[in-house]
């Protein structure tokens, strides 16, 4: 029998390396796996490059990984948000390097890593500063860009529902970037709100099959907080 | 703004979502960005179905919900909490930009520091040296959506035009802006630079000309 | 308030001129808006380019396109199967021209034309008759080959369900290309099993959100014939 | 096949898909191809949970329906009526394919025309000048599974091996083939060309070189 389930944070963390790239879902405060995110902490992983849209806020989940100073490198989009203090005062302490990319861009490398894809172009980011030095080409009248695909050694991703298949769904706006990066993960570790039997999920209304998913961990930690 | 004596007066923010609201027709997709961009939905009726799409994955947008009405997991672009109406719907971050990028939508609003006549906007980072620079998804919606609108101050608070022959500020997209709308004027971005849709009355083309670095036309 | 209901195919159909790219949803005879196609015929549109995973079969849908004679190119990646007559009596005989590409590429290209990505590369087909004359590049280790997007002038939809502002579900393999071309057509057009509310689609559950069709007719045609 | 006279039974397509279901482990997901693959499902027990593929977006393909359960909107990328399992789920074309292409899939068995000693594979196409090409997902297949297993006759009913220095007919994929399972054999793809891992009883490593264009090495 399948079972993607696993007891405990810690369990659902084992093995992560030094030097990992962690993709981590979430939108803001909405659709991030805090405890996951925290839960790096204990396992001592270091010099991790961590891609995730926002760098954190307060004390929590990624600001406290970036606090506990495990994290080498960010790649993010938008990383000065309200309460991001602790990013930005290690980004200008320089202790924390940062490559900046366009969200869609950010998007579109992971789902490239995800679906086998290495590399595609795309208009955004042309003429501006985040697309010096990299290759352009013209297609169909109009300069585009060379973008990579960006996988991950892990995707930490947050679900409103599982089954011990690892079929997920999300909840509203906590879908996010949550799919994106359980395909683009090499290992994809998800904390869920509620555990689903399996075949009580509609498989009309799956959105990420479990074919993406590694290991599941139920946490009902209850509503995001802005 | 180092308002010349005058008998005009610019818009409100309130009063500029209003007038861009104005132009928005029933049946358009639309982007809005923080800013006054996000109080235009306000200023579009209910029954006039607009759909608003928000970067992270939602199409639909309604109005914003009262302190007991709100879920805490349906929030916008720029964080804020909204509600979705029906017929609304949720997609993934790769499909929104999809969406994005792939010219679906009929129409993004933008805020900025600074449009050139070539439609050249910036809007991301104010200097070279910023203490932490962040993008988000200005970029991809520039050059995505059909049509970019920019809401926008005419002068910064120290006087300086916003509307220049060339950006000074890092740029956010190449000839991308087809329209800006100032606290003094609604202007076209066309082949032959700022065209002068709409004032605020009792302004002149001299003075708003006062207040612009690039050179503007009126509407013929 | 927006409906994108017309009353009939022929109101679906309206405008689709001589020379235009069709792009078909359905795999096999599931999930094909068979009317759709074969209202094109009516329309009168001719030196068509197809795009669809199978050349039809037996003497419905796309078969009875090909026989009428409207179609200049085929765009496919299976053309050959069984009942596929037309098709090869007309290949055969140098009346159809035939772009053959492999089904994960085909369905790559439309999905890139959707997401506004011109060109990607892909590791499908590196080394086969099929990349021959196409740019290859090595990418991480492995060699790639460059295509294309593959956008349509007009996309046909096949849904299980829609309601008046074009969201879509579609019913368990009916799904297959439909959500894919949907993207890719510049104008998207639906025939619907079913008429939903505005409202009654879960939002959860929606497939192909409304922002991606233009025109929908409702067709209550049953089931599948294979 | 010219067979020698000789003590041994070759396989049957129903012998060669148990072989085959036999190295299949619990957990794995698993894209069959048309043919010999496609009864490899059959002899994997339901218990021992295996998550089939099929390329027209399937996941969890259960066994196939008797004539009075059929449902006409579900068949498999051979366009059979199949079931749906207990979690499995649907997706669209592009999301199938990214399943393929993105390495998703532990295992890919096709059939084949020629598998060569590099791991070349030729099945798609068997001479220059077909009446009329098809490819299908095969490609996608071949260069996107975690493995690619071949399951075909060892030789042609003429007597003319498939295992090759290289291949003759147009290529599916460039060093793609993991394994391969035959009516006689099953073999490996290793740095050192093929590799027997198993003969059917009283079948000699010479015996099996007669009918082997390449050179094979016994598993060590």
């Amino acid at each position: 029998m399948i079972d993607k389930f696993v007891a405990s944070v810690v369990d659902a963390l084992h093995g992560i390396e030094d030097g990992s790239t962690i993709l981590l879902g979430g939108f803001g405060a909405v659709g991030q796996a805090t405890h996951l995110i925290e839960g790096l902490i204990e396992t001592g992983a270091k010099d991790l490059t961590v891609v995730a849209n926002n760098a954190g806020y307060g004390r929590v989940g990624l600001a406290r990984l970036l606090e506990a100073g495990r994290v080498r490198k960010l790649i993010c989009s938008f990383p000065r948000i309200a309460g991001s203090t602790i990013f930005e005062s290690l980004y200008r302490a320089g202790r924390l390097e940062l490559e900046l990319v366009p969200q869609g861009t950010l998007a579109e490398r992971m789902r490239a890593a995800g679906a086998g894809v290495p590399a595609f172009f795309t208009p955004t980011g042309v003429g501006t500063r985040l697309a010096e030095g990299k290759e352009t080409r013209e297609v169909g009248g109009r300069i585009h860009v060379l973008e990579y695909a960006l996988p991950g050694d892990v995707a930490l991703v947050e679900a409103w529902q599982a089954d011990r298949w690892g079929n997920l769904r999300y909840r509203a706006a906590g879908r996010n970037f949550n799919p994106v990066v359980a395909m683009a993960g090499r290992l994809t570790i998800v904390q869920t709100q509620h555990v689903a039997k399996l075949g009580e999920l509609d498989p009309e209304t799956v959105v990420t099959p479990g074919i993406f998913v590694d290991r599941v961990v139920h946490l009902p930690h209850g509503d995001p907080v802005l | 703004m180092s308002r010349p004596t005058a008998s005009w007066t610019p818009l409100s923010r309130t009063e500029m979502a209003a007038r861009i609201a104005r132009d928005i027709p029933e049946g358009w997709y639309v982007n809005l960005g923080i800013g006054v961009p996000t109080l235009v939905a306000d200023h579009v009726p209910i029954e006039r179905e607009v759909i608003f799409h928000a970067e992270n994955g939602i199409l639909g947008i309604g109005p914003a919900p009262d302190a007991a009405h709100v879920d805490p997991w349906l929030i916008n672009a720029g964080k804020q909490y909204v509600t979705l109406r029906a017929g609304g719907s949720y997609i993934h971050h790769a499909d929104s930009f999809g969406v994005i990028r792939g010219a679906h939508l009929d129409l993004c609003v933008l805020g900025a520091y600074e449009v050139a006549e070539t439609g050249d906007i910036a809007n991301w980072a104010t200097s070279e040296h910023d203490t932490a620079p962040a993008v988000g998804g200005a970029m991809d919606l520039a050059v995505g959506a059909r049509r970019l609108w920019v809401a926008m101050e005419h002068t910064t608070k120290e006087g300086r035009p916003r509307l220049v022959r060339a950006c000074s500020y890092p740029l956010t997209a190449i000839g991308a802006v087809a329209r800006v709308y100032t606290n003094l004027a609604v202007l076209d971005v066309t082949p032959g630079g700022f065209r002068v849709l709409d004032m605020v009355p009792g302004l002149t083309l001299d003075d708003l000309q006062e207040l612009t670095e690039a050179t503007l036309s009126p509407a013929s």
